[in-house]
């Protein structure tokens, strides 16, 4: 498969009272063209900045891209001249699809017209020359009319009952199940090669997050778009992903394919992970020991204090990332070889 | 139709509220040292006289009568008589109403007109040079006191500059009276030099009752428009690639005007407040400097009249804003 | 107690490293100095009371460094003696407007119901009409007095306090540790008294700082239009409108007592914004953007 | 077998109806948060609580609690009626009945130190010393694993996982029977969530608790109750021991739950997921059986006739065709 998104050794830092935090640290990740990608781990980790890393919407002031690029089909975004990013890329070849759809809306316009907004300028029609020079440039007439089309397909895609009626509605009429089905909407609208999209069902029930989860696959799927999928909860991971990696304290630990992830995880940490997961047996395991601060991360694998297996050279040396097998890479001086759940 | 049942909601809180204002002015303004029908009466009046203007005023009744008695009236629009000028009180202040409305009415506009930019920019530019410049500004609008700013301007425009007159309205005759706001008047008459020596006139007292509403709305537009920012709704449209002034001056401007429109109702508030003061620093003929010779000449109804028109001001200013503000957020008029 | 210190310290501190609070804070110092080394600090402590025809309205000069009123007294002199009338001023009309207010706020934000809505109502009352109209008016009533102006300033200001307590309460109430500890059993003194009061004191604290600023500006309207304290106290807002009459020559007999009034309501407003962010953990700067 | 134990907390016929309002502020219908909820819990069992948002699932534990007040029905608390007592007394029943907060840290007041927070529900209640209420306290806190220098510190300067035991603590100093938890692991990591469960069940051993166990989280209630109801709209529609439930849900709504949540190994779950639409407002519920809307089996009669709970397979169920 063609590589589409390459990042490199990326680190950000964030200012805080006690001093910079090293929220990502030397991260690598790679996204196959028409690939899902499950960015999983635990509050904290860094999926998220990662996320917003590679959109380019960092909070300005507090992070710091220290290192590292992001390489979206084979221009390095962080180099690349921002109107262009913003211009190009952003909403149009790069798309984002937020945690929160009760609040990523304006409350105070219709939906309509904030899909439009976003049409005017990010529609796949939109010709450079076609383009709407300045804010109060009028939408040119015909592709006014072929984009509405266009949203009111892509709502039927969604499942959005009566989409006409829909765009003239407000945001807060909407439940959030139908909310999330706009937002994907949305995303999908500008057909992006890449869709990031940062714990899109955390908010919904768990019935209508079966719902959006089944959705979202099959609408990328058939349209060949890749996915960037961040959770926290790896059962969404399993529902949806192709690919899915493992992030701790602002590092990758391990990246594999789904089945490979989960029926054979290597890093101890994976390994854990996935035990901790409540299954029907009803054991409880726990993972000893509270996630590490990002301002003092120890020293040589930031997992050490917290693993079963470490040894003298997990403290000290860091562990650079090891191929195991074809798309399985692992970042551990030892990593296990058995199936999940041999260990636990 | 939720407009209307909001509208109806505050009408039903509108006369208990007034109802409880009127008691309150109408018990300070009675239980007095001073006694007014003396005062009226003058020095050389006897007792005899005090007593038969007394009775002829009402002040022999009991006090709840002597209210009972003026709510009756008011109903019928009557405010009674002023004590000292001996007119109905209803005209005297329908008489000075178009002044203090001019005067305060630009006031307003200009400081919405300058203050909401300014909010935003400084919002946008937070802690450039700029931003700080205008925070001391404000911070001073809100500190400096009115009537001595008044003066001040008087000192140095009209005195040394000789740039503005020093106090009044307009000398001479006032242009046709169509709506008793001379600058439309004049306007309206296409007497352009009476509107420019209106406007002279007006310049000062409006700047100096402008500024500390100025500051205060330069100040709510700037905390609006920073918190809009922080939303998650701006986070998506920037994740989006939106251009950035589309993402200003739409999204972000519309969301803080939502409550800076509610603000406005205290800015009327300030408004009245310094009308009251910077009308007597410039002589301005307006119902503020009426209240203060009314207070200052023990003359009671007419500062009855004055409370229950700043209360009904201001009671059907906060109705307005209520309704605006359901114009502004449409979450709220949605049935 | 030594927590509460500490606690009140590291709230120094912190204020004294926000530059505008820092300003605030120098700003109230030298109002409460020079009132109280007044007698000290005063070049000619006595012309307070008494009249130097001669020496009417000279300017600003080494002898007299604000220059002299019509009565021939020593502007300088006259402002510092001042300033003990603007902080006596102050302090009790806000004290007592807290001391009806915060019940009145806490009891009302507190239970549900008409006697909550009655209370609310009567301060909407008082805040329909422009505080300083309502001020004058009884001021005007009572006569011209100091006692009758605090008086005054303390009747009208109190449902500014009685507002702000009564949302910070409501607003309290949908706390989960309020909420918790009333289903563990707690009494509603217990709640209020314990647990609301001292955390919502933050505004409290910094309304009042920002109320003695407005507090003071009324006091000195009130002295322009001649209900303050009556001659020959050297009350700022009433050394004004004396000197209207003598501009523009005796520039110097206006500007002087209208920068004092001014210096020290930005000393209060300053600290009331710099408390409002040392106090108020909701609008302190947040770290780095949280995952998950 | 032996004669089973009374029942420490019997609701019968609950419900809870929250008065919707115009603009006028008239009332123009009713929210039925709960409405006819029947159930026992007794001593010493955990019973869970499941249904996704606005299924009414904590309005019940809250009126248990007393924190909302019953609109009709009964709650008898070891044999006794508490859902009618005036505030004072029902202030006294707060002794043996509590509840547990989303984040048990967040019902710390932030100006109060540890130490004061633990004492107070003793001096509400109790009349030790200062001495005894310390021991007492002492001894709780170190059953939730923490030690006593955090007895002076502010809950600011804990962390997130040592706030939470401290919360538990202060409830625990009262020694109460029954603990209601209201989605005690809802926004936990995994990781996280186990070593909140584990607690739960060491205290419950402990200190003889008894559960009612609120959350949405089907995989925690599975791991930690014997009982589990299913709730829909304010309503029960299933009830029975947890495994049976689990392994052969007979409800039509507990089965689209059950296929609903994501698991791991095997093919996607999600991907023959075959529910349907979302539940309707709760203020405007649908007539008979209120599921109806969404439901697969749903016939003429649903609407029409409301099905009653029903005893099947070793468990009730609230459906004409399970």
């Amino acid at each position: 498969m063609a590589e589409l998104l390459a990042v490199r050794g990326l680190r950000v830092d964030f200012a805080t009272d006690r001093g910079p935090a090293q929220v990502l640290d030397g991260i690598n990740l790679d996204i196959a063209t028409g690939e899902v990608v499950g960015l999983v781990g635990e509050s904290g980790c860094g999926k998220t900045t990662l996320a917003r890393a590679i959109l380019g919407i960092l909070p300005e002031g507090a992070a710091r891209i220290r290192a590292g690029e992001v390489r979206f089909a084979g221009t390095d975004l962080l180099r690349e001249h921002p109107a262009t990013v913003n211009d190009r890329i952003r909403g149009r070849a790069i798309t984002f699809i937020p945690q929160d759809p009760f609040t990523s809306f304006s409350p105070l316009f219709p939906v309509g017209a904030q899909i439009m907004d976003l049409m005017k300028w990010k529609s796949p029609r939109a010709r450079d020359g076609d383009r709407p020079s300045s804010l109060f440039a009028r939408y040119p007439r015909g592709r006014y009319r072929a984009d509405r089309e266009a949203v009111l397909e892509i709502l039927r895609a969604v499942q959005m009952p009566e989409p006409a009626r829909a765009l003239r509605r407000l945001p807060h009429e909407f439940s959030g199940g139908q909310r999330q089905r706009l937002m994907i909407a949305m995303a999908l609208l500008p057909q992006p090669d890449l869709i990031i999209a940062d714990e899109p069902t955390t908010a919904l029930d768990v019935t209508i997050q079966a719902q959006i989860l089944r959705l979202l696959r099959a609408l990328v799927k058939e349209r060949g778009v890749s996915v960037l999928f961040t959770t926290h909860d790896l059962g969404t991971a399993h529902e949806i992903c192709d690919r899915v990696v493992v992030m701790y304290a602002g590092q990758e630990m391990e990246a594999a394919p789904t089945d490979t992830f989960f029926g054979r995880p290597a890093h101890p940490y994976t390994r854990r992970l996935l035990a901790s997961v409540l299954g029907p047996d009803g054991e409880i395991r726990d993972i000893p020991g509270e996630v590490p601060s990002l301002v003092t991360p120890p020293s040589g694998c930031r997992f050490h204090p917290r693993c079963d297996y470490a040894t003298a050279e997990c403290r000290v040396e860091r562990p650079a990332l090891r191929a195991l097998a074809s798309g399985h890479g692992v970042r551990c001086h030892h990593p296990v070889d058995a199936p999940a759940g041999a260990d636990a | 139709m939720r407009l209307l049942a909001l509208a109806l909601h505050r009408l039903l809180w509108f006369a208990p509220t007034l109802f409880g204002l009127l008691a309150v002015t109408f018990v300070i303004s009675r239980v007095i040292p001073a006694d007014p029908v003396a005062l009226v009466a003058g020095e050389t009046a006897t007792p005899a006289q005090v007593a038969a203007l007394r009775r002829d005023l009402g002040y022999d009744r009991p006090l709840p009568v002597q209210f009972v008695v003026y709510l009756a009236r008011l109903g019928r629009g009557d405010m009674g008589t002023s004590l000292f000028t001996r007119r109905p009180i209803v005209e005297d202040l329908a008489h000075r109403l178009p002044a203090t409305i001019e005067l305060t009415m630009v006031a307003m506009i200009a400081s919405i007109l300058v203050g909401v930019p300014l909010g935003v920019v400084s919002a946008l530019w937070r802690n450039s040079l700029l931003d700080h410049t205008l925070r001391v500004v404000t911070v001073s609008g809100l500190a400096i006191a009115s009537f001595w700013l008044g003066i001040m301007l008087q000192l140095l425009f009209a005195m040394r500059l000789g740039w503005s007159p020093l106090n009044g309205r307009l000398p001479g005759f006032p242009p046709k009276d169509l709506t008793g706001f001379y600058l439309l008047d004049a306007a309206l008459t296409w007497d352009w030099s009476t509107f420019g020596v209106a406007l002279q006139h007006l310049a000062l007292p409006a700047v100096t009752l402008a500024f500390p509403a100025l500051a205060t709305l330069v100040r709510f537009t700037r905390a609006g428009v920073l918190d809009a920012m922080q939303s998650n709704f701006v986070l998506y449209e920037r994740a989006m690639g939106l251009p950035r002034p589309l993402i200003v001056w739409k999204y972000i401007l519309r969301s803080a005007l939502t409550s800076t429109v509610t603000q406005i109702g205290l800015l009327f508030g300030i408004l009245l407040a310094g009308a009251v003061v910077t009308e007597a620093v410039f002589d301005w003929p307006g119902i503020g400097t009426y209240a203060v010779n009314s207070i200052l000449r023990s003359d009671y109804n007419a500062v009855m009249g004055f409370t229950v028109w700043a209360g009904v001001i201001f009671i059907v200013v906060n109705l307005l804003v209520d309704v605006a503000h359901t114009l502004v957020d449409p979450r709220e008029r949605a049935a | 107690m030594i927590q509460n210190v500490n606690a009140a310290w590291f709230a120094v501190t912190r204020l004294a490293r926000d530059r505008s609070a820092l300003i605030g804070l120098v700003l109230i110092a030298l109002l409460v100095l020079s009132a109280v080394l007044a007698p000290v600090l005063a070049t000619h402590p006595d012309d307070v009371f008494e009249l130097h025809p001669s020496e009417r309205l000279k300017e600003p000069s080494g002898a007299h460094w604000l220059g002299t009123d019509r009565m021939g007294a020593d502007v300088y002199s006259r402002l510092l003696f001042g300033a003990r009338i603007t902080i006596l001023i102050g302090i009790i009309a806000v004290g007592a407007s807290l001391a009806i207010g915060v019940p009145i706020g806490l009891v009302a934000g507190y239970y549900h119901g008409w006697v909550s809505d009655l209370l609310m109502r009567v301060s909407d009352i008082f805040l329909a009409v422009p505080q300083v109209v309502l001020a004058i008016a009884i001021a005007q009533t009572l006569g011209p007095s100091l006692p009758n102006v605090i008086l005054a300033l303390s009747v009208t200001y109190w449902p500014w306090f009685a507002r702000v307590v009564y949302a910070e309460t409501r607003a309290l109430q949908k706390e989960v540790f309020v909420e918790s500890t009333a289903a563990l059993g707690a009494s509603p003194w217990r709640l209020t008294v314990l647990h609301v009061l001292p955390n919502i004191a933050s505004p409290i604290i910094v309304r009042a700082s920002i109320g003695m600023g407005f507090t003071i500006l009324t006091a000195a309207a009130l002295g322009f239009l001649g209900l303050g304290p009556p001659p020959p106290t050297p009350e700022w807002g009433r050394t004004i409108a004396e000197s209207r009459e003598f501009l523009p020559d005796a520039w110097w007999y206006a500007a002087a007592p209208g920068l004092a009034i001014f210096l020290t309501v930005m000393g209060f407003n300053l600290l009331g914004d710099g408390l409002r962010d040392v106090l108020d953990p909701r609008l302190r700067r947040s770290g780095p953007a949280r995952d998950g | 077998m032996s004669v089973p134990a009374p029942p420490l907390l019997e609701v019968v016929d609950l419900a809870r109806h929250f008065p919707l309002r115009n603009a006028f502020g008239r009332r123009v219908g009713w929210l039925r948060a709960v409405d006819g909820v029947s159930l026992e819990v007794r001593p010493g069992e955990t019973l869970g609580l499941v249904g996704e948002s606005g299924c009414g699932k904590s309005t019940l534990g809250k009126t248990v609690m007393g924190i909302h007040t019953p609109t009709a029905g009964d709650i008898r608390f070891a044999g006794r009626e508490i859902g009618r007592l005036s505030r004072r007394e029902r202030r006294a029943v707060a002794k043996d009945l509590q509840y547990v907060y989303q984040d048990p840290g967040a019902s710390l007041d932030p100006r109060w130190k540890i130490g004061p927070s633990l004492h107070e529900p003793l001096r509400i209640h109790t009349t030790l010393s200062r001495a005894e209420r310390d021991r007492e306290v002492r001894a709780i806190l170190a059953a939730v694993g923490l030690p006593d220098a955090h007895l002076d510190l502010y809950p600011h300067e804990l962390s997130g996982g040592q706030q939470r035991r401290v919360g538990l603590a202060r409830i625990l100093t009262l020694r109460p029977r029954l603990v209601i938890l209201d989605e005690p692991t809802s926004g936990l990591d995994v990781s996280v969530q186990a070593s909140v469960l584990k607690l739960f069940r060491s205290l419950q051993e402990a200190f003889a608790l008894t559960y009612v166990f609120i959350s949405h989280d089907l995989s925690v209630v599975r791991a930690m109750c014997a009982g589990i109801a299913v709730m829909y709209l304010g309503k029960i529609v299933e009830l029975g021991p947890t495994t049976r439930v689990f392994e052969t849900p007979r409800h039509p709504y507990t089965q689209s739950l059950l296929a609903a949540v994501p698991r791991i190994g095997g093919r996607r779950v999600t991907q023959d997921f075959a529910l349907e639409g979302e539940p309707p407002n709760p203020g405007d519920v649908p007539s008979g059986c209120r599921f109806r809307t969404r439901c697969p089996l749903a016939q003429a009669r649903c609407a029409a006739e409301e099905p009653p709970l029903r005893p099947l397979d070793g468990r009730t169920v609230a459906c004409h065709f399970a």
